[in-house]
């Protein structure tokens, strides 16, 4: 697909020449995570406890950060109506940007966030299991981020708008993604877990295009 | 169907038939209230296990009760704004919203306020009280959304996408909050529904909840209404502008 | 109230236009409960140009917007011309210049390229519009008349059988004028057609003229 | 009055009964009013409209 292709690529050419936004998304992320034992205390037993779902839960709020970054800017210079005249649908214009978005910020935490819960406390078999569910679960956040940033995509200061619709919106990917790394640490079965994130990105890559063509088309003038 | 929604959604048509219903349903809101209060807080006998305390449940679970369903309207309404494209669909959408958002906060805070006795803490991460409170931030969503806009009509789009957006996911968030709750918390202390409730407390609770649905419907249309003539207002008020002299720009 | 829109490119023209030709029919533009413009019917044949004018707020770029398929229209229908010997049957330069300030010259018209399949012609063009010079250079860096020729360049690689123009002459300098217009007759020479909007009227070499009254 | 008495304790829960009907209460009686001025307000900007409009409606 040549469409796709080139908007990812210019849109992570973008991305990186703005790079600095994008650095502050990860430090944000770093820096939350220090903040925590600083606000919890330094408890080994509690911060390993919650480290796993820290790292998630800070991984969700720092890619919701770089939203506005996603339809806005192409919206302001005009860019976007000659996407959607060159894309074959908005469909596929959707998932190039919830793509182009996830990596950038979806796919570094599957290798910050480990790192981030294993300052925490995590102990080094919770490794994979939490690289995975983020590997599994992030394409879900950016592809229900990516409809959210097209709701906001005229607003001049959507981001936080966008931040606000959407949360609400990944509850189930936080909670399964969370449930998959936790039960692997206590010994559990936990394959029904990683099953379940899966579907629910799988539903999103079926159901985000939609969305967001709705979107997009609920919000030009 | 269609046809019959098509004449509701005259507003001219809406007005004349929801106006004269309105004394009628405060009427009915307020005797059922009524009642429920004498039977709720006097004649029903007080839980066995939980006191007195349960009759805080009177006013709880008719308020989430209505917040949810609070919910299904608005998405029922955004659906047929959407597919149909009936301007009073929207008009009912966003009247909707603001009034659903304020039984949310009673179901959340009597809920708080009968968790306290019962848990000993304010709050606890129950999958009710947790689900609700989602469901607070899905209507606040909706309301920020609807107004972020310059433009009226582009916010009331938007939102309509958001809300049923939010109408698909919500069985999804629902149902991953409870299992998140059975696996975090196996027993949840705070329990009514079900066919065992006792007969005395069944009659004051379906009096309430009869009664919180028709002060929802009765807040409905007055919103509607007020809608509706601000609407008229608002062409008046342009039809006057192009008439008036360019001179005066 | 108005009725749900039916803006089909298929729709027979009774104008009985012929297949190169843009042809609009009673369209109508609604924003809110205000009609911008109602029964707009026009017929632009292949090698010609319409300028429409208007005042600001009268539904120029909406009326553009329509045409580009980036709107829907209240009411009426219009059929844009067959592709014909050209690559697309639309293209549209809006009144933003859909120009990225972080990327070069060159990245800019080379990703428009990309999508219209035609990565080889982005140099000619850049020479054409007389942008050759700053290709390396940030799309920031350049003056507003720069950027709009830029603009141009975008709109010139996708090869379109109908220009829809929202005001392209705004920013730009004489020399970029008369690049526009002499792209627009070498367009016109080749089957093309325009639909150029404006708020006042400005020299255009044998075109129809439409006027939005504004309401 | 003893039995007013033991009806407003609520079986020693008087408070947490009583707070949760007074702030539904509380709640539901500002939206009444507020919506039934707001109706109000803007029925009186309404037929403000309407006298200034030079093609009167019936209402």
């Amino acid at each position: 697909m040549t469409f796709v292709r080139a908007v990812v690529e210019r849109d992570l050419k973008l991305y990186m020449r703005g790079v600095v936004d994008l650095i502050g998304v990860w430090m944000f992320f770093g820096i939350a995570i220090a903040m925590l034992p600083l606000s919890i205390g330094p408890d080994p037993d509690i911060l390993s406890r919650i480290a796993p779902g820290a790292a998630w839960a800070i991984a969700l709020l720092a890619s919701m950060l770089s939203l506005e970054r996603v339809f806005a800017p192409d919206q302001l210079d005009g860019s976007l109506d000659l996407l959607l005249l060159h894309a074959p649908s908005a469909h596929v214009l959707v998932l190039a940007k919830g793509f182009a978005h996830w990596l950038v910020t979806g796919l570094p935490f599957v290798v910050l966030a480990p790192v981030a819960a294993i300052a925490l406390g995590m102990e080094l078999r919770g490794v994979l299991p939490l690289a995975g569910a983020l590997l599994i679960g992030t394409p879900a956040l950016s592809l229900i981020g990516t409809v959210g940033a097209a709701l906001t995509a005229p607003l001049r200061r959507g981001g936080i708008l966008a931040a606000l619709i959407v949360l609400p919106q990944t509850i189930p990917v936080l909670i399964f993604g969370t449930a998959a790394v936790s039960e692997t640490l206590m010994g559990r079965d936990s394959g029904a877990y990683f099953s379940v994130l899966g579907a629910f990105t799988l539903a999103a890559l079926a159901l985000a295009p939609y969305a967001g063509n709705a979107a997009l088309r609920a919000v030009r003038s | 169907m269609a046809k019959a929604l098509h004449r509701l959604a005259n507003p001219a048509r809406f007005l004349r038939i929801a106006s004269p219903l309105l004394p009628w349903i405060a009427a009915g809101a307020a005797v059922c209230m009524g009642l429920g209060l004498w039977f709720g807080l006097v004649e029903s006998p007080p839980d066995y296990q939980q006191g007195d305390a349960a009759r805080i449940m009177y006013v709880h679970v008719p308020a989430a009760w209505n917040a949810l369903a609070g919910y299904a309207g608005l998405a029922i309404a955004s659906a047929i704004a959407l597919v149909w494209r009936h301007p009073l669909a929207l008009v009912a959408a966003r009247c909707i919203a603001p009034i659903g958002a304020c039984f949310t906060v009673i179901a959340i805070a009597t809920g708080s306020i009968w968790g306290h006795p019962m848990w000993g803490t304010w709050w606890v991460w129950d999958a009710r009280l947790t689900s609700v409170v989602v469901l607070l931030f899905l209507y606040l969503g909706y309301i920020a959304l609807l107004h972020a806009f310059d433009e009226q009509e582009t916010g009331e789009r938007a939102a309509t996408v958001l809300a049923l957006i939010g109408a698909v996911n919500l069985p999804v968030i629902k149902f991953s909050v409870d299992w998140w709750n059975t696996l975090h918390q196996p027993a949840s202390i705070l329990r009514f529904g079900g066919p065992s409730i006792d007969p005395a407390m069944l009659l004051p609770l379906m009096l309430m909840a009869g009664g919180f649905t028709l002060l929802f419907a009765y807040l409905v249309i007055i919103r509607m209404q007020t809608e509706l003539a601000r609407r008229r207002v608002m062409a008046l008020r342009r039809t006057a502008l192009a008439m008036s002299p360019a001179s005066d720009a | 109230m108005v009725g749900t829109s039916k803006t089909s490119a298929h729709m027979t023209d009774p104008a009985g236009a012929s297949p190169d030709a843009l042809a609009v029919t009673n369209l109508s533009c609604v924003r809110g409960e205000r009609a911008l413009f109602t029964g707009v019917s026009f017929v632009v044949p292949g090698g010609s140009a319409l300028l429409v004018t208007g005042p600001n707020g009268s539904g120029k770029s909406s009326l553009l917007r329509i045409l580009a398929g980036l709107l829907d229209a209240a009411d009426g229908s219009y059929r844009p011309p067959e592709r014909g010997a050209f690559t697309r049957s639309v293209g549209y330069l809006g009144h933003a210049n859909s120009v990225k300030i972080r990327l070069t010259v060159w990245e800019n018209l080379r990703f428009w390229g990309r999508l219209a399949h035609a990565e080889p012609a982005v140099e000619p063009i850049l020479q054409r519009v007389g942008l050759d010079r700053f290709m390396d250079m940030p799309a920031g860096w350049l003056s507003a008349g720069q950027q709009r020729r830029l603009a141009l360049s975008q709109l010139l690689i996708v090869d379109s059988r109908l220009w829809l123009l929202d005001e392209p002459a705004a920013n730009l300098d004489s020399g970029g004028e008369a690049v526009l217009q002499q792209e627009l007759a070498r367009h016109r020479s080749t089957g093309g057609c325009a639909v150029v909007t404006s708020p006042t009227d400005i020299e255009m070499t044998d075109a129809q003229r439409f006027e939005l009254a504004g309401q | 009055m003893p039995e007013l008495g033991a009806f407003l304790a609520m079986g020693g829960y008087g408070a947490y009964v009583w707070s949760a009907y007074a702030i539904t209460g509380l709640i539901l009686g500002l939206l009444v009013v507020a919506s039934l001025r707001a109706r109000r307000s803007m029925r009186a900007n309404l037929d403000e409209a309407e006298q200034a409009s030079p093609r009167r409606r019936a209402r």
